[in-house]
């Protein structure tokens, strides 16, 4: 049974990553393609304060403060860029931060750290706390797409200059999104390095931050339940595509192609052409 | 019992390929997690085209105990989050009765503790990280450890009648233990390190670094890497005009340095544990088996994940099939002439070897010279 | 003397970079796209070169064909993926693309093997001895000689001739370009053809200097050229190739003096993130 | 929301002057808005009109002089900040959003005091009140029959009434009309002149910069002219209008030709 339990504990937290980038490419509209980092600074956060004896559930709120502080402070730096530019420059933060990263013996350097002390809750207890905090995430991001935030973060993805015009202080918008999915990322980062016990730098470098936007990019950008699905499924393909075994990287990105090429919109993009919800007068999408 | 490697025909390899594809007998499963996609890619081939051999070779034999042995292969890309689902499949799933590691440190470690929480022998072939054998005591490592072989590579220096000395580390763990171990014996054996450099394992290209340690112009260079960057290293030293010793490691361990560094590479010094011109017979029918089976050159990666394979077997051996502990014990007792030497496990289950001297002479690795100071050269053992 | 070598060596790298940056740059100005599986071709390059050379025994043949597999792939790359995604947000582009360039790695390995490839006898490999003890390949310092040749070949070009003119209208405004008869379609294959072939060209060098072609030997250019186009001023010609040579120097520098604080790769970024806080549009585009 | 005394003008501009590197959009200009006015800014291509309107939304900041909103300064504000001071523009170029319908675009707009902070916005779900509001504009406007349809199918009419009910849904104590008749037929343009004069009537202080002058001169108290960056009139229409250096500015010094006051280049407002 460990190995289904080990599946579900590395599907949600695959859906929690991706559920905090959707709170910020999804719902804002900002590219981010170094998202990975912030799921880093979490994991190391939890990996360095486990080891120095703190509890597993004491890790988590400061693994989330700090990714979320540098979270907003890459949102005030991404602030003064052009649209364009926003993505790369997420993706060089991303190369700074494993460059970094590798270079500081306090934080185990190129050997990564390792014997990350057990969360003490047991293996379906661990798995548990996820889905519970996978639920948690998901009716917030529900939440924020009924409110008022959920509405401007779209009137902000799709014409950022009318919404200044409307009054909104697009700027204070971004960073609220780029704090609140940067936190929830270090989150996802603290259950990543219990579960799997060792982290290295490179765990949390581009392609990971390419496989999270892809999740998000797949379910359908902005949908929820289209990122949960997507999130879960993409998590373990590799683990059974393991059949596929030499192919699985020409699978993966062929599909990331095909599912752009033909539809951008995501599952939810598919979904809503096959079954059309109907008109758009109460919330947005669901 | 030492295990000895009988003669084969070619009638029986080819008749051992037949016999293992056709299920009849029961199936001891053997687990092997190895990178084949990803960077390292290359090594994983050559790490599984090794097991692979030891397991027809020994299938040939009749398995063990009238059993069948089935490699259960799964790709980790030298990854940890590759490594954890698959050890973990490996031991739920599969129900393998021992495992072996054909891949990076990364994964090796991430992997070790679950097959020490499962009770599940480990043998490690190449990884390098002290953490490994730390795990448990259900972990082997047929291969020297980072740190002495750095420590041997200091030794060599000294055998050169060298002094000033330049490190060109590669950032892994594999480089950094090998640093650590020269760095920890220089001062001992008068060597003076004049400067360190490191590069990142996706460099190819090193002007920049090239140009500073001409500036400094040692007497001799001790420089890791891989094939994929080593061999361009040591390219461009030459092509600046560098003409000192170039010392190397099992990462240079490859036809491929060769192809790749081209006249460069002539009389480059590696310390590695397969020595192409070894007068043991286990080593001399290994290099004509794997010639055989693949039509291609034996290295390091090769040599050692068919020894790790072979240990495995030959504890099963004793233990007419069974794992768990006493598979364990059995290994641990074990004392087994493989292609890489002579090897017998201390109570870290880490292995006390000579270091076997390779230079580069017309386009092949001959023998240099074997190193075996038992002071320098002697594995931590559990009490440290 | 170091500070001369580490500039020659910064400016080696910096015209590879300048290559590859360069059919970014030129793809960028005109659909606004990141188009990251250019390295594909770049690996693509590498690979039909030392291929060609080595059943050819020619190196040029294996430059001129590698340049124009390279190219010919570039334009089948923009009809089959970007042409169709031209009226979807950026992002669809970028992630087709990032998903393309995985593919192309794997089926790289597929088809070639995970061991990579070198050359039988690798050519250009005679030392040249200069004056201040600096020695050289003969391929490095042809490499910044063709480097520099092709760019200005590819000025004169884009300054004289009507393609060029065609090409840069259709950059700073497509819809007036096409009331003047430009037809887009054939401007933006040239211009798709004419940045793959540098890349691919790009591709053999580094095949050359290396000795060694592998499957993922385009992931490093792909992100490092994106830094670079964004430091040059997205869409600027001149802006870019400065930007390329001024990152292979710094990137020479920095491996020597800031080697423990940041690694290589970091410090491209490092530098990017640190112009774009002080001029947003970039080093050398006009704001 | 009345502005504290009387006699202080709602908008003060005083002295701006806005210069783009070598060329002086806006040079030296200055006039007042009093509650209740309906002010008419005109002048011909390139005189600086938007410009002008740039400078008091906050788009562009005036190298020299300031603008004060119910006597406070607005130099230095940010557009979010001046709309919310009450101050509310209704753009030339229509950009509705299209991802939600017309009501609730205008409903974004009347949650003003909801979406002030995202923390208040993240506390507030409901929209009743809003729509409500929405409703009540879109019927000001004449537009509330489409209020449940996507902007994406409307004629450029609707979308010019929605860009109005959006902008008084923000319940401004200004409101900035940018070019509102520009691309309407005769008949839409005097129906959309008509309306913008009913809403002046019920309160609503207006600064109308718009090239139809015909509409102009019979909704607006009074007009400001701007030719080249300067202000060459300032009162009412008809004097205004009959002022020579007005008349050559417009027309080259011969006779008002209502056809060249119709028309208008959009040139001048990509220059400015």
């Amino acid at each position: 049974m460990n190995y289904e339990i080990s599946l579900i504990t590395t599907m949600a937290i695959a859906v929690m990553f991706a559920l905090s980038l959707n709170l910020i490419t999804g719902f804002c509209g900002q590219i981010s393609l170094g998202h990975a980092t912030f799921q880093g600074i979490g994991a190391y956060a939890a990996a360095m304060l486990g080891k120095a004896g703190w509890p597993f559930l004491a890790t988590l709120p400061v693994s989330m403060v700090l990714a979320g502080l540098l979270g907003v402070i890459v949102g005030l730096a991404s602030l003064r860029v052009r649209a364009d530019f926003l993505a790369i420059t997420t993706m060089g933060v991303g190369f700074l931060f494993v460059g970094i990263v590798r270079q500081q013996e306090s934080l185990g350097g190129e050997l990564g750290v390792s014997s990350i002390p057990d969360h003490g809750l047991g293996r379906v207890g661990f798995m548990a706390l996820a889905l519970l905090m996978c639920a948690g995430i998901a009716a917030l991001s529900v939440y924020i797409k009924r409110s008022w935030m959920g509405r401007v973060f779209n009137g902000i993805a799709e014409d950022e200059d009318t919404m200044r015009v409307l009054g909104i202080d697009v700027p204070r918008y971004k960073l609220a999104a780029f704090a609140m999915g940067t936190s929830l990322a270090g989150l996802s980062g603290a259950f990543y390095t219990y579960h799997l016990t060792f982290i290295g730098a490179e765990s949390f470098g581009f392609v990971e931050s390419i496989t999270v936007l892809s999740m998000v990019v797949f379910g359908g950008i902005g949908s929820v339940p289209g990122v949960i699905i997507a999130a879960a499924l993409l998590s373990v393909l590799p683990a059974w595509f393991q059949v596929i075994g030499d192919y699985k990287l020409l699978v993966y990105g062929g599909l990331l192609f095909v599912m752009m090429r033909f539809s951008p919109g995501g599952m939810a993009g598919l979904a809503a052409r096959f079954f059309p919800t109907t008109p758009l007068v109460k919330g947005g999408k669901p | 019992m030492k295990f000895r490697t009988a003669r084969f025909s070619l009638m029986t390899v080819a008749a051992a390929v037949a016999l293992s594809t056709s299920p009849a007998w029961a199936q001891l499963k053997m687990g092997f997690n190895v990178p084949l996609t990803g960077f390292a890619a290359a090594d994983g081939k050559s790490a599984l085209d090794g097991a692979k051999l030891a397991v027809e070779q020994a299938n040939a034999k009749g398995g063990v105990a009238g059993q069948k042995i089935e490699l259960v292969v799964y790709d980790d890309q030298a990854v940890a989050k590759e490594a954890v689902p698959s050890a973990t499949k490996m031991v739920d799933r599969d129900k393998v009765v021992v495992a072996v590691s054909g891949s990076y440190s990364g994964s090796t470690r991430a992997a070790a503790s679950i097959f020490q929480n499962a009770k599940i022998p480990y043998v490690v072939a190449y990884a390098i990280h002290p953490d490994i054998t730390l795990a448990g005591d259900y972990m082997f490592r047929v291969s020297s450890m980072g740190e002495v072989q750095g420590r041997g590579g200091a030794k060599l220096v000294q055998n050169l009648g060298k002094k000033r000395t330049v490190l060109i580390t590669v950032k892994n763990d594999f480089g950094q233990a090998l640093a650590a171990g020269f760095r920890d014996a220089a001062p001992k054996l008068g060597i003076n390190i004049v400067n360190e450099y490191e590069y990142a394992m996706p460099d190819r290209q090193f002007g920049a670094l090239v140009s500073k340690v001409k500036s400094d112009n040692p007497e001799v260079i001790y420089a890791s890497g891989y094939f994929f960057n080593a061999g361009p290293l040591v390219s461009q030293l030459r092509a600046a005009g560098i003409t000192v010793p170039i010392i190397g490691q099992e990462g240079y361990d490859s036809d491929k340095f060769i192809e790749i560094a081209g006249p460069a590479s002539e009389g480059t010094l590696i310390t590695t544990s397969l020595d192409r011109d070894s007068t043991e017979p286990a080593t001399r029918a290994f290099l004509a088996d794997y010639r055989k089976a693949t039509n291609a050159g034996a290295d390091m990666v090769a040599a050692s994940s068919y020894t790790a394979v072979s240990v495995a077997i030959e504890g099963l051996r004793k233990t007419g099939g069974k794992g768990g502990a006493a598979l364990r014990d059995a290994i641990a007792a074990g004392s087994y002439d493989t292609p890489i030497g002579k090897l017998v496990f201390n109570d870290l289950n880490e292995v006390k070897k000579d270091i076997q001297v390779q230079i580069v002479k017309d386009k092949a690795f001959r023998r240099h010279s074997v190193i075996s100071d038992p002071v320098l050269l002697a594995p931590p053992t559990k009490a440290k | 003397m170091l500070a001369i070598e580490l500039v020659a060596q910064g400016l080696i790298q910096g015209s590879i970079y300048a290559l590859v940056a360069l059919g970014l740059t030129l793809v960028y100005g005109l659909l606004r796209i990141l188009h990251v599986a250019h390295a594909a071709l770049f690996t693509l390059g590498g690979y039909v070169g030392v291929l060609v050379c080595n059943a050819s025994g020619s190196l040029a043949l294996g430059f001129l064909i590698a340049a124009l597999v390279a190219g010919f792939g570039g334009v089948a790359m923009f009809r089959l993926a970007y042409q169709p995604l031209l009226s979807k947000p950026p992002y669809v582009a970028l992630i087709a693309s990032i998903g393309l360039f995985i593919a192309s790695e794997e089926a790289f390995r597929i088809i070639f093997g995970a061991q990579g490839m070198s050359f039988t006898n690798p050519a250009l490999q005679q030392q040249l001895v200069l004056g201040w003890g600096l020695q050289f390949k003969l391929a490095e310092i042809l490499v910044m000689v063709s480097t520099a040749s092709i760019i200005g070949v590819l000025a004169w070009l884009q300054a004289r001739t009507r393609i060029g003119i065609a090409c840069q209208a259709t950059v700073s405004d497509p819809q007036m370009a096409q009331s003047f008869g430009i037809s887009l379609l054939k401007v933006r294959d040239i211009n798709f053809f004419v940045g793959s072939a540098l890349a691919g060209f790009a591709g053999v060098w580094v095949a050359l200097l290396n000795n060694l072609v592998e499957p993922t030997m385009g992931s490093v250019p792909s992100y490092k050229a994106l830094a670079i186009i964004v430091l040059g001023g997205l869409g600027s010609v001149p802006g870019t190739l400065a930007a390329a040579l001024l990152l292979g120097v710094i990137e020479a520098f920095g491996t020597i003096y800031l080697g423990d604080i940041l690694d290589r790769n970091a410090i491209a970024f490092a530098f990017l993130i640190a112009v774009l806080m002080v001029r947003p549009q970039g080093l050398f585009a006009r704001s | 929301m009345n502005h504290p005394t009387s006699n202080t003008p709602l908008l003060q501009v005083n002295g701006v002057t806005v210069r783009f590197g070598g060329l002086t959009a806006v040079d030296d200009v200055s006039f007042d808005v009093h509650q209740g006015d309906l002010l008419g800014l005109i002048g011909p291509n390139g005189a600086g009109k938007t410009t002008m309107m740039r400078a008091i939304i906050g788009v562009v900041q005036p190298t020299v002089g300031s603008v004060f909103l119910g006597g406070e300064s607005l130099n230095g504000l940010p557009i979010h900040k001046r709309i919310q001071k009450g101050m509310s523009l209704s753009q030339q170029l229509v950009r509705p959003l299209r991802d939600m319908s017309i009501q609730e675009n205008v409903a974004l707009a009347a949650a003003s005091d909801k979406t002030i902070s995202p923390l208040r916005a993240f506390l507030n779900v409901s929209t009743d009140r809003e729509l409500a509001v929405a409703q009540t504009e879109l019927a000001r406007v004449g537009i509330v029959s489409m209020a449940s349809q996507s902007p994406s199918i409307q004629p450029l009419g609707v979308l010019k009434r929605l860009e109005l009910a959006r902008a008084l849904a923000l319940k401004p104590r200004l409101l900035l009309l940018d070019e509102p008749l520009a691309g309407l037929n005769s008949q839409e343009a005097r129906a959309l002149a008509t309306t913008i004069a009913e809403i002046n009537q019920q309160g609503l202080t207006i600064v109308l910069i718009e090239h139809n002058l015909g509409e102009v001169m019979r909704i607006c108290q009074r007009l400001v002219v701007l030719d080249n960056g300067k202000k060459i009139g300032d009162g009412d229409p008809r004097v205004v209008m009959a002022d020579p250096v007005v008349r050559a500015a417009y027309l080259g010094g011969d006779a008002l030709g209502a056809s060249e006051a119709q028309g208008h280049s959009t040139l001048e407002t990509q220059r400015a």
